[in-house]
């Protein structure tokens, strides 16, 4: 069946749901392109007939025309949700993507990316007068002003506040001001312990 | 440390008149729960959130000032972190929706015939350009332009994402309005009436009550 | 999933990966004008058009665009939404396994609408009333059951009542983990998460 | 909303305290507090109270309905009430859960008040259900609320307005008054 191809770049995403983001798939991408370039040359010449008054080549226009748009539909999806995902991973991991992940973008995801983040990072300085705000924080209400945390990872000395360090080492456990370190926490560095 | 009580602040409400800090703080909590509870963008409300933000900006300079281990601090500061999670979440939840629906309120900014009518605010609108035309740029560059001629089009009628004015929501009547019309669009005929009753609450679709929302005889709960 | 903090219900848009599937769905069509050079879209007849007259099964987007404006087929309703399966699912709506029967429930079902024909209203009012009956039991059992329950019962729930089976048992994970007051610890990010287990896996 | 969000505008709500200090007012952005005097019960936002609680500069004072022989009472009239009655707090759930946690000594029967609450909000709770159940079935287009509380609401939400929201798109699509959008999309 046509557009059958385009079809399964949807399902690819479908099966990888959880924000979870597959290989781009160029490889299909380009199938589907053929296919569309194929179908619009065919529909080139029936117009070209239809023109000369063969009205019996209407149907297959018409059915060829459907196709052509399913399968743009289907490309489109596939970008937009793709992109819906990356836009996810900036708010979870931060402005810099594991190696692993990056390498499942496209060099146009990458600079889509980039691009989005920059978008963010002048919006959010835009805020208020005094150097902004960070949207990315303050991701719960709080309680406490101090949370007892546990350090899941060596991450080495690391500066609390101005002129306050700790060493973050692994298994140790830390009594630090939350809107600090809610960012290490996020990225999986502390625990928070209650 | 605002050591005055009358600490009356810029900001202006209907009439003008100028507003405390906590009332307008008490504003920006009520737009914070109608914006997460609203299935569209609800009018942007800068004035509030810059208020905010200088009021705790002040304040922690303030802080600064004060000795370690003084009893005022921890309190300070935790209001401090109270209202700034409340600012980030009202303004995290209109990015959200600033983005889901980017092409379709930059159509309806540029309708707009006075752009104190707008529902972004400046620094909003910026926004949603540069994530619309983002989105545009990556379509073309990989898709569009390598499509057939009659297809390569981003159709912002057919292709842009609209909230569900339908959505069911959760309200609370503040003024008694009699007679609220809940039309039938279903195609039933089914047309009623409500009379709102102050204090009571109901879970009713957001169209019929969207101007109510705006006037203010209503809340979302 | 994500700090998502405007959750709206399921509205199909241009690109919306569950529309894409639902109209994927195959309705058996007959061809009422010949179209020409396309014979191989029917893998049992050799011939080079498709001709009057054809049966095919066409995935629902085709079926809809070729019956629509002129004609080029006419469509049945897929078995699901005949007479016979909708007496079944009126006796006992509640007790069906939809999942099997069509995963795409409504979404299809709305699609079918048009090619419904005289047919249109009874096929709209099974749908409306088939989500209705069995609303109670999708809250009932997503608000409150045990994990291994909530499994069993969602296994037989289209696609549609998944996601609201879904956001019921999120609201009572939620509510669990307030009561338990460990709700406003700070976690880890989600997909941070994931990517560390993915990971942890492939070291070991 | 999840439910520590509902905690959170429950903590602004007023509890009283008897402090064991004795400060001038604070000039909270959110008003006033204060001034507190050693000994003398004031009046401050929960969420205040429960930190002085905390660095034990306080002692918290159990609201009026906090007591065994009105939950009770409350408690039997909601039995028999068909409909909701009128709760003596917005958010008795959440001020009874952070009240308890943080200190179960300033509260006398604390075991009791538990119980009792948790009874209340078992009972309407299930009547929410039942109601929320015959709603569906009538077939209505709107449903009132009254008396019920944020929390409790909360308990179904989104399930109920997410419910809600599809059958109302399944009858438009149905009435074909007005196809949806994708039915648009794929129409032409």
């Amino acid at each position: 069946m046509l557009s059958e191809k385009a079809l399964e770049l949807i399902k690819e995403l479908d099966r990888s749901k959880d924000g979870k983001l597959p290989a781009f798939n160029e490889d299909i991408i380009r199938k589907v392109l053929e296919e569309m370039n194929t179908l619009f040359q065919q529909n080139q010449r029936d117009v070209g007939e239809a023109a000369a008054g063969e009205i019996r080549y209407f149907p297959s226009i018409h059915l060829r025309h459907a196709a052509l748009d399913r399968n743009k539909r289907c490309l489109l999806a596939y970008l937009y949700n793709r992109l819906e995902r990356i836009r996810a991973m900036r708010w979870e991991f931060g402005s810099i993507l594991p190696a692993d992940i990056r390498a499942n973008l496209c060099e146009p995801e990458t600079q889509w990316f980039n691009r989005y983040n920059k978008n963010l990072a002048s919006y959010m300085r835009s805020l208020g007068e005094a150097g902004g705000l960070d949207l990315t924080q303050d991701t719960k209400p709080p309680k406490n002003l101090y949370v007892e945390v546990r350090c899941l990872r060596d991450y080495g000395e690391w500066e609390v506040e101005e002129g306050d360090t700790v060493v973050l080492q692994k298994d140790t456990t830390h009594y630090l001001p939350l809107a600090a370190c809610h960012h290490l926490i996020r990225q999986g560095v502390l625990e928070q312990v209650e | 440390m605002s050591d005055n009580e009358e600490d009356i602040i810029e900001g202006s409400d209907e009439e003008g008149e100028a507003m405390t800090a906590s009332e307008v703080l008490q504003k920006l909590e009520e737009a914070w729960i109608t914006e997460r509870m609203s299935p569209t963008l609800e009018k942007h409300q800068s004035e509030l959130v810059d208020c905010m933000l200088d009021q705790i900006n002040q304040m922690s300079e303030n802080l600064k000032r004060c000795k370690k281990y003084d009893f005022r601090l921890a309190i300070h500061k935790m209001e401090i972190d109270r209202i700034r999670y409340v600012l980030s979440s009202y303004l995290r939840v209109r990015l959200e929706k600033i983005e889901r629906f980017a092409h379709h309120l930059l159509e309806k900014q540029t309708n707009l015939s006075n752009e104190d009518l707008s529902i972004l605010s400046p620094q909003e609108a910026a926004y949603a350009k540069d994530y619309a035309s983002s989105l545009e740029a990556h379509f073309q560059n990989l898709v569009l332009q390598h499509v057939p001629e009659n297809l390569r089009t981003f159709d912002r009628g057919k292709m842009s994402v609209k909230p569900n004015l339908d959505s069911y929501v959760f309200l609370k009547v503040k003024q008694a309005t009699p007679g609220v019309l809940l039309e039938d669009d279903t195609g039933e005929g089914r047309d009623e009436e409500v009379d709102f009753k102050e204090g009571s609450q109901y879970l009713m679709r957001y169209k019929p009550i969207m101007e109510l929302l705006q006037s203010g005889a209503v809340t979302l709960i | 999933m994500s700090a998502a903090l405007h959750y709206p219900s399921y509205y199909p848009s241009y690109f919306s990966i569950e529309d894409i599937l639902a109209t994927n769905e195959k309705v058996p069509c007959k061809f009422e004008k010949t179209a020409c050079d396309l014979g191989f879209l029917d893998p049992s007849g050799g011939s080079k058009d498709l001709e009057v007259g054809t049966k095919l099964e066409l995935p629902c987007w085709l079926a809809r665009a070729l019956a629509s404006r002129r004609q080029i087929v006419s469509c049945q309703l897929p078995k699901t939404f005949r007479e016979r399966y909708r007496e079944i699912l009126k006796a006992d709506a509640a007790l069906v396994d939809l999942h099997t029967l069509s995963p795409h429930f409504y979404e299809l079902g709305q699609h079918l609408l048009p090619l419904a024909g005289p047919e249109g209203t009874t096929l709209g009012l099974l749908l409306v009333e088939t989500l209705r009956e069995r609303l109670r039991s999708i809250m009932d059992t997503s608000l409150n059951t045990t994990e291994d329950d909530a499994g069993t019962r969602q296994s037989k729930l289209d696609q549609l009542e998944r996601s609201l089976f879904l956001t019921g048992r999120k609201t009572f994970r939620d509510h669990q983990l307030w009561l338990s007051r460990r709700a406003h610890i700070v976690t880890t990010s989600y997909m941070v998460t994931q990517h560390n287990k993915r990971k942890f896996s492939e070291v070991s | 909303m999840d439910s520590i969000e509902i905690e959170f505008l429950a903590e602004k709500a007023p509890v009283t305290i008897v402090p064991n200090f004795t400060h001038d007012k604070l000039y909270l952005i959110s008003g006033d507090v204060g001034p507190f005097t050693a000994g003398l019960p004031v009046d401050i936002p929960l969420w205040l109270g429960i930190n002085l609680r905390q660095r034990g500069k306080c002692r918290l004072v159990a609201p009026e309905w906090m007591d065994v022989e009105k939950l009770t009472e409350i408690k039997e009239e909601e039995k028999q009430s068909k409909v909701f009655t009128q709760m003596p707090c917005e958010h008795y759930l959440i001020v009874t859960q952070l009240l308890l946690s943080s200190a179960p000594e300033d509260i006398p029967n604390a075991q009791q008040i538990k119980t009792l609450v948790k009874d209340i909000w078992d009972l309407r709770i299930s009547k929410l259900r039942s109601s929320v159940a015959e709603f569906i079935e009538s077939e209505g287009t709107h449903a009132t609320l009254d008396r019920l509380t944020l929390l409790e609401i909360n308990s179904v939400r989104p399930f109920l307005p997410h419910a809600f929201d599809q059958l109302h798109r399944i009858s438009k699509s149905a009435h074909g008054s007005n196809l949806s959008q994708t039915t648009q999309d794929i129409q032409y």
